[in-house]
C-alpha cells in the first residue's frame, strides 16, 4: 500500500493535531514523572503502628540498653535506652547498627554442612544428630578431654551451658579469649589475693592516667567511657593519656604524654618514683603492704624521673608534675589495657600501672579503681558425670599454661624483695590459654582436639597470627560453628549451627569493665527469627540430649527459656520485668591486702617479636570504634563511616609521621609493603603529624576473608541465592553489576589487611597469656 | 512567601560542643538508619558517599607532638541566608522549586520527587551537605525490612540532604494536635535523631527563637546580627560567607574557632 | 546523485565522498548517543562527577558552545538591528552555528539533569529566584527565534523554493527577520547573561560569587558580553575553517574584516570590564569572605595563577589588540592566530566560572577538588560537535550558507 | 538521498482525485495513479485534508475516550463493604477510622478492631462471610484497595487537619460514609497512582472539594486557610 505524499502529510498533522487537542500527551508527560517518582525498584516501606521495645545490645561488651523501634511489628530502629545505667540513651554506632545484622541476607540461614566446597542445608534435627553423634563416639572411645570450645566470655547462662556440656562429657577444654579483663583479673590475684575483676569508676573520678587505654576508641563499656568522658569539663577532671599517637582520646585529654610504644611501664614507675621520693604517697594504706620498702627502692634506683625520661622521651619536669597532680588529687585513678582492651597485653604493664593505684590507695573507693568479687547469681543444678567423663575431666587442658610465679621465681633482683613468697602467690596457678592450645596443636601431629565447637567467637580473624590458627582449625578433624554469620572461623567449620542474633534471642547478661556497679541484665528477643536459626542455649542442650546417658541428663530442661528461669531463681520475675538490676559496688569488709613482691623480677615488659636490624620501624595496631574488631564484623553503616584515611577502596591505609616516610621513601597516598616477621601486606600510606616517628600504625578491624566458599545448596537440591529467591544485584562503584553470593558480605569481607596476619603471638611468661601488643616491622615502596 | 521569622514562629537550630565530640560516628549512623540513607559495596570515595551527617577531621597543622585534631560533625546548616531572610545558598538557585526555606521552622525543607538531579544547589552550598543518588538505592536482599515509613526513600538522581528529621517535629506536632495542645511542643519533644544518639551528648538541638531553650542559652543568639553567636566560644561555620546557618559549634580552642572560617593572614589576630 | 539538491552553480565534492565523511563523523555520533543512551538508562553514576563536582565537564561544554554561539545574535542585531548590511553575507553562517549551538546546549541539558523525566518541571515548577530558570526559559525561548531564523535558510534550498509557497513564505519571513533578530538578541542577552549568573550567584563560593547590580551579578552582564564579543570569533573561525577544507574563498575579505573589527572592540571593551572585575573581586569581595587572590591559584599546578593569566592576556587583550589594529586585522596569519585565541578564551572563562568554581575549597579544612571525566562524559561532549559538523556540512552542501560564494568563484 | 525534491513535487503535483473514493481504495489507487499518471492535474490537496481530518478524528476521539480507559487498570475490592450500614451502627467514621495515641492515623482498621463487633458472624451478608471465613479465621488482614492513598513521598497529618483545623471528613473523602458498594479500585498503570488522586475526570478538572487529591488542592486550600502553601517538608517526607 501505498501513500500519496501529500496524504501522509495530512495524516501526520492530523494524528498531531488530533493527539496535542487530546489529554494523552499530557497526561502521559505528567505520568511518566510520576512514574520516575514511584519507581516500581525503589521500596517503599509499609506504614503502621508505632511501638518501642527494650532489650539489651551484646554486640560488646559494654551491654548498652537499646529501645528497638517497631513500625506494625517490624523492628526498624535502634536507639539508646534512656535511663539504662551502662548508656542513658546514648549509642554507639554498632548497636545502632544492630538490625543490618539481624536482617543481613548474608547470614548462616539454616544449619548446613560441608562437602567438599559445597554446603549443603540440613535440618536441625540432622545437624544436632551430626555433632551429637561424633561427641558420643568420642565418649565411647574414652577421648571426651579432645573434645573443645571457643567462646568469647564464660560469662552468662549460655556461655554457662556450653561449659556445662564440655564438663559433662569430661572436658577440660572450654577457652575464652584473652582480653585485657584476664589480665587485670590475674594481677588482682597476684597483688591482693582476691579472686575478682577490675572495675574503673571513671565517671566519678577526678584524674585519670590512661597508659594507652582507647576511652574513645571502644575501651571497656565504650558508650560508659563517652558519657564519663564528655562529663569531664563539668566535673573540673583531668585526663592524662599516655600514648605514642595523638589518638582520639589523646586528643581528648588534658594532658598528651607521648611516651614510646613499649616505655609505658617505665613511665609508670618513674611516676611511682617521683610519687615516692617526694613522699606523696598514701602512707596510710600502704603501711601493711607487702614488700613496699623493696619497690621503693627499686623504682629510686632505675626509675627515677630523669631516668625513666631517656627511655620514654618524656620530659622529667613533665613525669613529676604529673606524678604530683596525679597524688594530689582526690581520686585518682590509673589505667592499663591498650586500645579497646581486647588483648591481654603484658602482665608487668598493668603491675607498673597499678603500682600507681596502689600508692594512691584509691582502690574500692568512689572513682577510684575497684575489686568486684565475681558474683555467680546463676545457680546451676549438680551436674552429673559416668566414669569415662570423669576419668577424662582429670586430664588437664591442652592448652594449659602456668603463670605468675615464673616472673617471680629465678629473678635476679630477688634479693631485695621478701624471700618469704606470700600467701597469695604460693602456687603456680595453671590456666588454660586458647594460643597456647592452637600452638600445640601445630605443633602436635595429630591434632589432640578432635572436635571444636565455636560459639561467639571467631578466633580465625581476632588471635594473634590468623594464618596459624588457621592451620590448626584446619588440622582439626571436625569443627562446628554456631555463628549467624559466614565469619572467617566458620568458613573453616565442617557444621554450622546457626545461632540467633542478639535481637532474636533472650539471655541473662552480666555487665562488665568500667562501670561502677554490677548490673545483671535480661535480653528478649524483640524481632524474628527471620531465618532458621535457634537460640545457642536450645542448640547446646538439643546437643546435649542426643548424646544421652548422663550428659542427657545433666540438661534437664526442655529448652533455654526453661533453664534460665531455673538458674537464675528468684530474680528472674523481677529481671524479666525490669529488664535489669543494678547494685552500687560495695567495698569489701576486710582491709585490701597489697603485695609488691611482683616486681622483684621485673626486667620490662614483653618485648616485640623481631629485631631492630632488619625491621627498624615499630608497628602499632591502632582501634578505633568505627571498626568491630571482635568477633563481629563492621556492619555496612559502620564500613560507611570510615574514613578515607583508614580504608581506601580496598586497601588498609596505614599511618606514618612525614619523617617516618622520608625516611623510607614514600609519600601520602602512595602503595607500600610493610613487612615483619610474620607476614607482608600491601597497604597505602597516610602522613599525620600526630603520630610518633618510626612508629607505623595499622588500623584494626579491617581484612575479613570473603568466603572463598561455593555454592549453597538448599534441601531441594537448588542454590541459595539470596532470601526471595533471586540473586541480590548489587551496583558496586563504577556502576558495574555483579551477583552476590547469599553468604558473601562485600561491605566488610575483603577489605583491607587483617593486622593479626602481621603480627605473631609473643607469650608473656607473667600470665602465660599472650601480650604480643605490636611488633618490628620495616616499609618500602610498592 | 515572604514572613519573617522574628515573630512566633520556630527557628531549629544545633549546637556541637566540639570539645566534647570524639567522632565516634554515632550521630552518622543514627542518622542513615533514621532516614534510610542507603549505602554501597564500596563508600570509601568520601566525595561520592551519602552521608547527611558527615563528621570532618580537622588537625592544627603542627608537627609532632604539638599536633591536635577536632572533630567536627556537619549537618545541613539551614542557613537563613543573607539577612537571614530565607535565601539560602541552595533555596535560592533551585530552578524547580524542589528545595525551600520554611519560615515557620527555619529548615530547609525539600521535595525528593520534585527534584529533577540539575546539582546546582550543591554547587551553591559550601558546606558540601548536599548528596546527589548517583546510583539507585538498593538494599541487600530483605534488610529494606528495616526502612522506616517515616522518610521517604529517595531514587536514583535526586539531591538529598540532612532535613533535622523534619518527620520527628511531623510526629510531635501529631501528638501535639492529638492531645488539643495545637503546634505547642516541648524542647524535649522535637530532637533530631544525632542529638539522640550522640553517646558524648555533644549536640544540642532546640528553638533559637526560645531563650529558655538550651541551644539559645548556650550560643545567645544575636537577633540584630542575624543570628550571630554572642558566646565568644561559639562560631557558625564560613560565618563570613552571610549564609546564617543555624548549626552552631563551641569549643574552647582557639585554633579550632579560627578554623571555621577563612581569614587572611594576621585578619584572625585582629578579629579577635 | 544529490545534484538536484545542490544550490544552483555550486562545486561540492561528489557525494560518495561527502556521505563516507558524514558516515566517520556519524559513528562518532552514535558513539556519543550510546554514552548518552548509557546516562539515561543507568544514570549519571555512569560519569566520573561527584558530590563536590556536582557540575563537571559537559556543562562547561554547553556553556562553551552558548558562548560561541553568540555570533548568531549578535551579528543578527547588527545585521537586522544596527543596519550593518554587508554580515548579510555571514549572518546565514552565524545562524546556523547558533542553531547547532543552542540546539547542543538543550541536548546537554537534557543528558546531564538526574531525572530527564522531570526535566519539565524547571518551566512547571519554576523558581523565578533561580539563574537557572532564567537559563531554561530564555534557552528554549531562543532556541525556537533561531529555529525561526534558520527556517527561511532552508527554505532556500533549490528544490524546496521552487515550490511557490516555500518560496513566499521564505521572502516574507525574510522581511520580518529584523523583529525576530531583535526577539533573539533581547532573549539571548538575558540568556547569556543567566548562564553568567549561574556562577555569579553563588555567594556560598567565594571564587564565584560577584556583586552586581539589580538582581544580577557582575558575570551576568560580563557572559553576555564575552558571547557578543568572542561568538563572532567562532563565527569566522568556521569560516576560515570551511574554505581551508573546500579551498575556496567564500566570504569576502570586507565581510571578515567588519566582522573582525567590531569583534575586536567588543573584546577591547570586554576585557576592560573584566580586569575591573577581576581587581575589584580580588580586592575587595573575596577578601571580605576571608580569601585573598593566591587561594585560588594555588595547591595543584592545573588550577594555577596561569590560568587567570591566560584568560585575560592570551585569550582577551592578545585577541582584542589584534582585531582593533587595522594592519595585524588585515594580516590573514595574525587574524586566524587572534579569532583562535578568541574563541579559546572565552571557552578557558567558561571553564573556570564552572570548574574551577567547584574544585577551589571553600571551608578551611576543605580540600581541591579534582576530577577526570569518564569515558561516557568524553563522548556526550563530543556527540554535539559530531552532530554539528553533520549540520553544518549538510547545510553547506545543500544550502545557500555563503552568498557571496558564487560571486567569488566566478571571480576567480 | 536519491529522492529528491523535485520527485516529491511532481507526486504531488499529479497524485489523484479520488477523494469520493473510501480511504484504502483511495490510497491504493493514489499509489497506481502515481505511477502511471504522472502528468495529470493537481488536486492531491483534497486527498491530504481527507487523510488530516480522519487521522485527526481517530487521534482526537482515542485520546478521549480509549486512552483512559487503557491508563487505568481496575480492580475489585476484596469484597463489598457498606460504608453507610456501619456508620449507621457505629455512630461515625472515627469509630473505625481513629487515631492512636501518638496522634498518628491508623487509616483502615486492621481485623483486631473488626472483630471487636464481628466476634461471629452478626449479619448474613455473603461479604461477611467472605471476610469471617477468608480473613478472620485465617487471620490475614484484608488487602483493601485504598482510593485516597497518597504515594510515598506524601506526608499528610490526619491530626492537623481533623484535630487541629476541625476539617469534615467529607471534604477530602467526599461521601463514602453514605456508600452501601465499593467502587472498582482504578490504578493508574504508570505510576500506580489511585484514580481519585488525580480525579475521575480525565483533564483532572474538579467540581468538588473531594473530586481529587492532588499537591495543589492540598496547596490551594493551604493558601486560602493559612495564607501559605507551606513548605516542602510540611506535606513531604
Amino acid at each position: 500500500m501505498k501513500i500519496d505524499r501529500r496524504s501522509f502529510l495530512g495524516l501526520g498533522l492530523g494524528a498531531a493535531a488530533g493527539v496535542t487537542l487530546s489529554p494523552m500527551p499530557w497526561k502521559l508527560t505528567d505520568d511518566s514523572s510520576i512514574w520516575s517518582q514511584n519507581w516500581p525498584w525503589t521500596p517503599v516501606p509499609n506504614d503502621g503502628e508505632i511501638t518501642f521495645e527494650d532489650t539489651i545490645c551484646t554486640l560488646c561488651p559494654g551491654n548498652c540498653g537499646i529501645s528497638v523501634k517497631k513500625v506494625d511489628g517490624r523492628a526498624i530502629k535502634i536507639e539508646g535506652k534512656k535511663g539504662y545505667p551502662v548508656n542513658d540513651g546514648g549509642i554507639c554506632l554498632h548497636g545502632i547498627s544492630g538490625l543490618q545484622y539481624l536482617y543481613d541476607p548474608s547470614r548462616v540461614q539454616f544449619p548446613m554442612v560441608k562437602s567438599g566446597d559445597t554446603w549443603k542445608q540440613v535440618s536441625w534435627d540432622e545437624a544436632v544428630a551430626l555433632v551429637a553423634g561424633k561427641v558420643k563416639e568420642l565418649r565411647q572411645k574414652g577421648m571426651a578431654e579432645s573434645l573443645a570450645c571457643v567462646s568469647a566470655t564464660d560469662k552468662g547462662s549460655v556461655a554457662g551451658l556450653y561449659k556445662r556440656l564440655l564438663t559433662s562429657v569430661g572436658s577440660q577444654n572450654f577457652y575464652t579469649l584473652e582480653t585485657m579483663e584476664k589480665s587485670w583479673e590475674m594481677l588482682i590475684s597476684r597483688i591482693h589475693g582476691l579472686k575478682a575483676f577490675a572495675s574503673f569508676d571513671l565517671a566519678n573520678s577526678d584524674y585519670v592516667i590512661s597508659f594507652g587505654a582507647g576511652f574513645i576508641e571502644g575501651w571497656g563499656s565504650p558508650v560508659t567511657n563517652f558519657i564519663a568522658n564528655s562529663s569531664r569539663k563539668e566535673r573540673k577532671a583531668k585526663l592524662v593519656q599516655v600514648e605514642y599517637r595523638l589518638s582520639n582520646t589523646a586528643a581528648s585529654a588534658d594532658t598528651w604524654l607521648p611516651a614510646k610504644p613499649g616505655t609505658e611501664a617505665d613511665l609508670a614507675l618513674g611516676i611511682c618514683s617521683a610519687i615516692i621520693s617526694g613522699n606523696l604517697y598514701n602512707a596510710e594504706f600502704i603501711k601493711n603492704a607487702k614488700d613496699f620498702e623493696a619497690f621503693a627502692k627499686f623504682v629510686n634506683e632505675k626509675y627515677a624521673p630523669e631516668l625513666v625520661s631517656r627511655t620514654t622521651g618524656i620530659d622529667a619536669s613533665k613525669i613529676k608534675a604529673v606524678a604530683s597532680e596525679f597524688a594530689k588529687a582526690k581520686s585518682p585513678l590509673a589505667i592499663a589495657g591498650r586500645g579497646k582492651g581486647e588483648s591481654a597485653g603484658s602482665l608487668m604493664e598493668f603491675a607498673a600501672v597499678h603500682a600507681l593505684n596502689c600508692l594512691t590507695g584509691n582502690i574500692n573507693k568512689a572513682g577510684g579503681f575497684w575489686t568486684v568479687e565475681r558474683q555467680d547469681t546463676l545457680t546451676w543444678s549438680s551436674l552429673e558425670m559416668d566414669d569415662s567423663a570423669t576419668k577424662s575431666y582429670a586430664k588437664s587442658p591442652i592448652g594449659a599454661v602456668d603463670s605468675l610465679v615464673s616472673g617471680v621465681s629465678g629473678s635476679a633482683d630477688a634479693g631485695v624483695f621478701s624471700s618469704v613468697v606470700s600467701a597469695v602467690s604460693n602456687q603456680v596457678v595453671t590456666s588454660a590459654s586458647l594460643t597456647k592450645l592452637f600452638e600445640v596443636i601445630n605443633a602436635s601431629e595429630k591434632s589432640p582436639v578432635e572436635l571444636l565447637m565455636v560459639y561467639n567467637a571467631n578466633p580465625c580473624f581476632t588471635l594473634h597470627n590468623t594464618k596459624a590458627v588457621k592451620a590448626a582449625v584446619n588440622k582439626i578433624p571436625f569443627v562446628v560453628s554456631f555463628s549467624s554469620y559466614m565469619d572467617d572461623t566458620a568458613q573453616l567449620a565442617d557444621v554450622i549451627l546457626p545461632s540467633h542474633t542478639f535481637l532474636e534471642m533472650s539471655q541473662d547478661i552480666q555487665s562488665g569493665a568500667s562501670l561502677a556497679q554490677n548490673i545483671t541484665a535480661f535480653s528478649k528477643p524483640v524481632a524474628g527469627p527471620v531465618f532458621d536459626t535457634k537460640h545457642p542455649g536450645d542448640a547446646v542442650i538439643a546437643i546435649a540430649k542426643a548424646v544421652e546417658g548422663t550428659v542427657a541428663s545433666s540438661f534437664p530442661w526442655e529448652n533455654y527459656q526453661e533453664c534460665l528461669e531455673s538458674i537464675i531463681g528468684d530474680s528472674f520475675a523481677t529481671l524479666s520485668e525490669e529488664g535489669y538490676i543494678a547494685s552500687e559496688f560495695t567495698p569489701p569488709a576486710a582491709p585490701i591486702v597489697v603485695d609488691f613482691s611482683i616486681f622483684a623480677g621485673f626486667k620490662g615488659i614483653t618485648p616485640l617479636e623481631g629485631e631492630a636490624k632488619s625491621y627498624p620501624l615499630t608497628l602499632m595496631p591502632i582501634d578505633t570504634i568505627r571498626l568491630a574488631s571482635a568477633t563481629f564484623a563492621s556492619s555496612p553503616f559502620a564500613v560507611k563511616t570510615v574514613e578515607d584515611t583508614v580504608l581506601l577502596e580496598n586497601d588498609t591505609v596505614i599511618e606514618i609521621n612525614p619523617e617516618t616516610a622520608d625516611k623510607v621513601g614514600v609519600s601520602d597516598g602512595d602503595y607500600a609493603l610493610i613487612t615483619t616477621p610474620v607476614g607482608e601486606a600491601k597497604v597505602r600510606v597516610n602522613l599525620f603529624d600526630g603520630i610518633m616517628p618510626d612508629v607505623v600504625a595499622i588500623p584494626e578491624g579491617l581484612g575479613h576473608t570473603i568466603s572463598g566458599i561455593g555454592q549453597v545448596l538448599r534441601k531441594d537440591g537448588t542454590a541459595l541465592t539470596g532470601k526471595k529467591g533471586a540473586t541480590s544485584i548489587i551496583t558496586v562503584t563504577g556502576g558495574t553489576s555483579k551477583n552476590i553470593g547469599p553468604l558473601e558480605n562485600r561491605y566488610i569481607g575483603g577489605k583491607g589487611v587483617n593486622v593479626n596476619d602481621l603480627i605473631g603471638s609473643v607469650v608473656d611468661p607473667a600470665s602465660g597469656l599472650d601480650a604480643a601488643w605490636g611488633i618490628r616491622a620495616r616499609i618500602s615502596k610498592a | 512567601m515572604t514572613q519573617d521569622n522574628h515573630g512566633k514562629a520556630y527557628k531549629f537550630g544545633m549546637v556541637i560542643d566540639l570539645d566534647k565530640c570524639t567522632g565516634c560516628g554515632s550521630c552518622m549512623v543514627a542518622c542513615m538508619s533514621e532516614n534510610n540513607v542507603p549505602f554501597k559495596e564500596d563508600e570509601t570515595n568520601k566525595k561520592d558517599s551519602i552521608t547527611w551527617m558527615k563528621v570532618f577531621k580537622l588537625t592544627n597543622g603542627k608537627p609532632f607532638p604539638d599536633t591536635d585534631i577536632c572533630y567536627m560533625p556537619r549537618p545541613c546548616m539551614h542557613c537563613g541566608g543573607k539577612g537571614d531572610h530565607g535565601h539560602s545558598p541552595c533555596v535560592s538557585v533551585c530552578p524547580a522549586t524542589a528545595t525551600d526555606y520554611g519560615y515557620d521552622t527555619g529548615i530547609v525543607s525539600q521535595i525528593y520527587t520534585r527534584c529533577f538531579g540539575c546539582r546546582y544547589c550543591m554547587g551553591a552550598c559550601p558546606y558540601h551537605a548536599r548528596y546527589f543518588n548517583w546510583w539507585d538505592p538498593k538494599w541487600p536482599d530483605g534488610m529494606e525490612e528495616y526502612l522506616s515509613p517515616s522518610v521517604s526513600p529517595r531514587m536514583r538522581g535526586v539531591v538529598e540532604k540532612c532535613s533535622f528529621c523534619y518527620h520527628r517535629y511531623q510526629a510531635a506536632r501529631d501528638r501535639a494536635y492529638h492531645e488539643e495542645r495545637r503546634d505547642n511542643i516541648e524542647e524535649g519533644e522535637y530532637q533530631t535523631a544525632c542529638t539522640q544518639a550522640c553517646p558524648a551528648g555533644a549536640i544540642t538541638f532546640g528553638d533559637l527563637n526560645n531563650p529558655e531553650h538550651e541551644v539559645s542559652k548556650l550560643v545567645k543568639p544575636d537577633t540584630h546580627q542575624c543570628g550571630k553567636p554572642r558566646n565568644p566560644k561559639a562560631f557558625r561555620l564560613l560565618e563570613r560567607l552571610q549564609t546564617n546557618p543555624k548549626v552552631y559549634y563551641i569549643s574552647e580552642r582557639e585554633w579550632v574557632r579560627k578554623a571555621g572560617d577563612n581569614y587572611r593572614d594576621g585578619e584572625w589576630e585582629k578579629s579577635k | 546523485m544529490d545534484s538536484a539538491l545542490i544550490p544552483k552553480g555550486a562545486k561540492r565534492c561528489p557525494f560518495p565522498v561527502f556521505a563516507t565523511g558524514i558516515a566517520v563523523v556519524g559513528a562518532v555520533l552514535l558513539w556519543g548517543v550510546y554514552a548518552m543512551g548509557l546516562c539515561w538508562l543507568k544514570g549519571l553514576n555512569q560519569t566520573n562527577m561527584n558530590d563536590y563536582y556536582g557540575f563537571a565537564l559537559w556543562i562547561w561544554a554547553d556553556l562553551a558552545v552558548i558562548a560561541i554561539g553568540g555570533g548568531a545574535f549578535f551579528t543578527g542585531l547588527l545585521k537586522y538591528v544596527f543596519g550593518i548590511d554587508e554580515l548579510k553575507n555571514i549572518i546565514n553562517l552565524a545562524v546556523v552555528i547558533g542553531f547547532i549551538c543552542y540546539s547542543s546546549a538543550l541536548l546537554i541539558l537534557a543528558i546531564d539533569i538526574g531525572q530527564p523525566l522531570r526535566g519539565w518541571f524547571i518551566f512547571w515548577h519554576a523558581n523565578v529566584h533561580s539563574m537557572l530558570t532564567e537559563v531554561a526559559f530564555c534557552l528554549s525561548l531562543y532556541f525556537s527565534v533561531l529555529t525561526i531564523e534558520f527556517i527561511p535558510l532552508i527554505l532556500e534550498n533549490r528544490q524546496i523554493d521552487k515550490v511557490p509557497f516555500f518560496h513566499n513564505l521564505s521572502h516574507n519571513m525574510h522581511s520580518v527577520m529584523a523583529v525576530f533578530a531583535a526577539t533573539g538578541a533581547f532573549l539571548s542577552c538575558f540568556h547569556q547573561g543567566s548562564l553568567g549568573g549561574v556562577a555569579g550567584v553563588l555567594y556560598g563560593r567565594p571564587f564565584a560569587y560577584r556583586e552586581g547590580l539589580l538582581v544580577w551579578p557582575w558575570t551576568f552582564f560580563l557572559f553576555t558580553w564575552s558571547a557578543a564579543a568572542y561568538g563572532p570569533c567562532f563565527t569566522l573561525t568556521v569560516t576560515k575553517l570551511f574554505e581551508g577544507i573546500t579551498r575556496k574563498k567564500l566570504v569576502k575579505d570586507n565581510v571578515v574584516h567588519i566582522l573582525a573589527k567590531i569583534s575586536g572592540w567588543m573584546i577591547t571593551t570586554y576585557i576592560i570590564a573584566k580586569i575591573i572585575d577581576t581587581i575589584y573581586w580580588a580586592f575587595v569581595t573575596a577578601p571580605d569572605m576571608g580569601f585573598s587572590l593566591i587561594d585560588f591559584y594555588s595547591n595543584n599546578s592545573f588550577y594555577g595563577i596561569w590560568i587567570l593569566f591566560a584568560e585575560i592576556v592570551l585569550g582577551g587583550i592578545v585577541p582584542a589588540v589584534i582585531l582593533t589594529v587595522k594592519k595585524y586585522r588585515e594580516n590573514n596569519k595574525l587574524l586566524l592566530v587572534a579569532i583562535l585565541l578568541g574563541v579559546f578564551g572565552v571557552c578557558l572563562n567558561r571553564w573556570v566560572m564552572v570548574l574551577q568554581v567547584m574544585a577551589v575549597p571553600v571551608m578551611s579544612f576543605d580540600t581541591w577538588a579534582l576530577y577526570v571525566p569518564s569515558w561516557q562524559e568524553i563522548a556526550t561532549t563530543i556527540l554535539p560537535v559530531a552532530y554539528g559538523v553533520i549540520l553544518i556540512s549538510l547545510a553547506y552542501r545543500y544550502l545557500p550558507v555563503f552568498p557571496q560564494e558564487q560571486e567569488l568563484y566566478d571571480a576567480k | 538521498m536519491g529522492f529528491s525534491m523535485s520527485e516529491l513535487k511532481k507526486k504531488t503535483e499529479n497524485s489523484s482525485s479520488d477523494t469520493t473514493e473510501d480511504e484504502e481504495s483511495g490510497e491504493q489507487k493514489t499509489g497506481v495513479h502515481c505511477c502511471d499518471k504522472k502528468d495529470k492535474g493537481d488536486s492531491g490537496v483534497g486527498m491530504g485534508v481527507l487523510f488530516f481530518i480522519a487521522s485527526f478524528a481517530i487521534c482526537f476521539l482515542s485520546g478521549w475516550l480509549l486512552f483512559p480507559s487503557l491508563l487505568y487498570s481496575k480492580k475489585e475490592q476484596p469484597f463489598n463493604f457498606n460504608h453507610a450500614l456501619h456508620v449507621a451502627e457505629t455512630g461515625g467514621c472515627e469509630s473505625c477510622h481513629a487515631f492512636r495515641d501518638d496522634g498518628t492515623f491508623a487509616g483502615v482498621p486492621k481485623n483486631s478492631a473488626c472483630i471487636e463487633c464481628h466476634e461471629s458472624q452478626l449479619g448474613e451478608t455473603e461479604d461477611e462471610a467472605i471476610f469471617m471465613t477468608e480473613y478472620v479465621e485465617k487471620g490475614i488482614e484484608v488487602p483493601w484497595h485504598i482510593y485516597s492513598k497518597q504515594p510515598d513521598c506524601v506526608f499528610f497529618s490526619h491530626a492537623a487537619h481533623v484535630t487541629g483545623a476541625k476539617m469534615d471528613c467529607v471534604t477530602c473523602h467526599g461521601h463514602i460514609g453514605e456508600s452501601t458498594t465499593m467502587k472498582p479500585y482504578q490504578e493508574n498503570r504508570i505510576t500506580g497512582y489511585s484514580r481519585d488522586i488525580w480525579g475521575e475526570n480525565i483533564w483532572g478538572v474538579k467540581k468538588n472539594s473531594w473530586d481529587r487529591m492532588k499537591m495543589d488542592d492540598c496547596a490551594e486550600c493551604h493558601q486560602e486557610e493559612t495564607g501559605s502553601k507551606g513548605a516542602c517538608f510540611q506535606c513531604h517526607k
